[in-house]
């Protein structure tokens, strides 16, 4: 059943863009896979660090074809480079970095997302395999131990389905850790009184948003453009 | 000390039916491809597996689900990302027909577990997975605040490792993001075989450059890496 | 990122009276000595030391304990093991007068609190002080069969630590067996201060060389390291 | 007061030898501070791998003067040298080491030891320190870890008390621990039914020993002289 209307929003390049733009200077980040590895195109330059969960920080650009080196990939499995201070350590201490607080930002992809901020990201039902079973990879650890969340993903399915609901109906990653949600249609902030709507792709209202976002949302009074 | 084995064939020999055995490598890096490919000749069955993933990254494990060597899995990403590409995959089919019992731990969980058993930590507590089925059967308990859950060390029989560096006596040097869960799991392992690119002698590796202590490692065998290009979907 | 501060006295300055404070350092191998003066200059006081121990090869501890700036200790090996040095040392006259308050856990228990603070483990069971004082007001619970105890993690405000070498982003490299509590009290320090006695740019240390990640160190500071010939009683 | 009669016995070096004769090849050992520590003169050469807890292996002899390095010493802060295949790692992975049951025999120093196997040796309530105070540094972890426990000691205290006895009236290091207790008068064998006198001095009598053991000491059919 597509209960949405179609609409037309920012590219997944752009809402990689909006979510640099939102990463401060001077901090550790992680990037999941899918739109949030795009994330790193923007960044080059900034100071930045980027965790690969695999075991590296400072995490350089994607590998060209000859600097291509079997020992060094990032946790998409792509080769990727060496920059100035890189340095290398067991996934065990990646994610006792992870679990410890110490990425200041994660950048998740989410197949849903709820209006406290619940994330369900690591199994999709449809799939059809037993509930307890699917790749959860670093998505718990993440969700957990970085100090900020934010969600990269559509704001709806292939299928024009709600992916922002009232309460997740697909396994979850973690209770209450999203802080924000950047969609192909909007800026979102997961407050305590709900989901704040702060900005709205361009040619969108906010009625646009409600019209594709399952929970009551809360309109800033600032809304504006997403800031590119 | 010599720990050396002449071959993955002869350092892989005894293990019996009903072993467990953890296998590292993240994807395709650092795994310890030909100890997997002597393992499916050995022919070892009943095993317990415990590794990253059934497959993607090491497809060599698809000859042991195809010898139906394997009972069990304990895995934290264990399929393929693509549903169609999982969908064709013997772990995937295994699984989903019942024939191989599957546990799925979150990354950070899986390692600690590991290093737990290679440390001598019986259990432990972290937030990570409540309010999540990964919580159900588990004891959940609040310190200051922060609900977390009660995991248990895991002691696998055998340990399969992969360095790009190993001496006479067992030290390992890992090289860049190959040595992902390979100093854990050689410290986990009742046996570690290590399978080594270049094998040197004892003060050959710089001591601040050992990765992996020698004393966790008893069985040391130069393997020739297949080379590959790093790819996954 | 630029971690680096123009040296000691500036990287102390904020620390405030009541903060708890890790010092690495076995014996005289690793211990930040300069950042141990600098504290003591400083002058904040009610403080809590987390430290292996308070004398033995690092006297400069004594200079807080003279100034009256420590009200609690944390240590596995606090004293002089002659009891006549002991007996004359001001860590001790001022355990036995009751000016300091202590705690004492065996060294793997001490070092594996920390370790959990830094990797975001709550709490987890050892076997070791089972059947001993350490065992008293502490859950005892068995795993397999074996007595185990409940330790928590122990969270630093401050963490003092020493290398070889560290880069500007915090990389630190340690130099044989003066990386003991470096690596672990780094990671769990609120705010790391690691005083380094080579000061180089990022790129410089090898990344499989790097023990200590600079995502754990959030000051560097360059100092000249106080010769000395190990010794102790 | 003097329970015991003075025996003439082994020297702290000749304790020493006949524990290093006890040390298989092919095997990893921690020696504590004392008597135990004079067990490694007596191995060089021998293919036996040495720990030192603050993080080492393969600890090599004491350091002359000329070789001394300020970061390169033993659990004692002695300096030391290193080995071809020695390598370093930091006090916690050490003390994973020592409980994760890889250290093949730990020989330590004790106060006391009972016929049940209970090791008592880091606090001399004599010292006058509150009861829970007091150096227990890795003696703890070491005890409970190693999958052999030797004590190394003199067989009775300076002033001719008891120090192999009933029960242990010092604190406690661990309880049921101790495999074997070697002093400058016996080779005894902590077993399920008591206390085995294995080896006497040269010199001594079984009754000898007896006479400074408080538990009643069960005597070996193949009773011989201390193996030197």
């Amino acid at each position: 059943m597509n209960v949405t209307r179609k609409l037309r929003g920012l590219s997944r390049e752009l809402i990689a863009l909006r979510i640099a733009n939102e990463l401060e200077d001077g901090t550790y980040v992680n990037l999941g896979i899918g739109i949030p590895t795009l994330v790193s195109d923007w960044i080059e330059g900034r100071d930045i660090i980027l965790q690969a969960e695999l075991g590296m920080l400072n995490t350089g650009p994607l590998a060209s074809r000859d600097e291509v080196e079997q020992d060094l990939i990032n946790a998409s499995c792509q080769p990727v480079t060496e920059l100035a201070g890189s340095c290398f350590f067991s996934e065990n201490e990646s994610f006792a970095m992870i679990r410890g607080g110490y990425m200041d930002t994660a950048v998740l992809g989410a197949l849903q997302v709820s209006e406290k901020g619940d994330l369900a990201g690591w199994q999709n039902p449809e799939r059809g395999l037993p509930e307890d079973i699917g790749n959860i990879g670093g998505s718990m650890d993440l969700a957990v131990g970085a100090r900020k969340v934010i969600i990269a993903m559509m704001h709806v399915t292939n299928d024009g389905q709600y992916k922002i609901v009232k309460n997740c109906s697909y396994p979850l990653t973690a209770r209450g850790v999203v802080d924000l949600i950047v969609t192909d249609l909007a800026f979102i902030e997961v407050t305590p009184k709900g989901l704040l709507l702060r900005e709205v792709a361009p040619g969108l209202t906010a009625e646009d948003v409600q019209s594709v976002t399952e929970p009551r949302l809360i309109i800033s009074p600032d809304l504006k453009e997403m800031q590119l | 000390m010599d720990k050396v084995y002449p071959g993955v064939d002869k350092a892989v020999a005894d293990i019996p039916d009903g072993a467990s055995i953890a296998i590292s490598g993240f994807f395709t890096a650092g795994t310890p491809i030909p100890l997997i490919k002597a393992l499916a000749k050995q022919g070892a069955k009943n095993l317990t597996i415990i590794c990253m993933q059934m497959g993607p990254g090491n497809e060599d494990i698809n000859q042991l689900i195809i010898n139906k060597q394997i009972k069990k899995a304990i895995c934290n990403y264990p399929f393929y990302r693509s549903a169609s590409r999982g969908a064709s995959s013997p772990a995937e089919q295994a699984v989903r027909a019942g024939e191989i019992e599957m546990e799925v731990y979150p990354m950070g969980t899986f390692s600690e577990k590991l290093r737990a058993a290679g440390a001598g930590i019986a259990a432990f507590y972290t937030p990570t997975g409540v309010g999540t089925v990964v919580e159900q059967g588990k004891e959940k308990r609040k310190f200051g605040g922060l609900d977390c859950l009660l995991e248990h060390a895991l002691k696998p029989d055998y340990a399969f490792v992969y360095a790009y560096k190993g001496d006479r006596i067992g030290n390992l040097s890992c090289h860049k993001t190959a040595r992902n869960y390979n100093p854990e799991m050689a410290a986990a392992g009742k046996i570690t075989i290590a399978a080594v690119e270049n094998l040197v002698e004892p003060g050959d590796i710089e001591g601040d450059m050992v990765h992996i202590p020698g004393v966790y490692v008893q069985r040391v065998v130069k393997v020739e890496r297949p080379r590959y290009i790093p790819t996954i979907d």
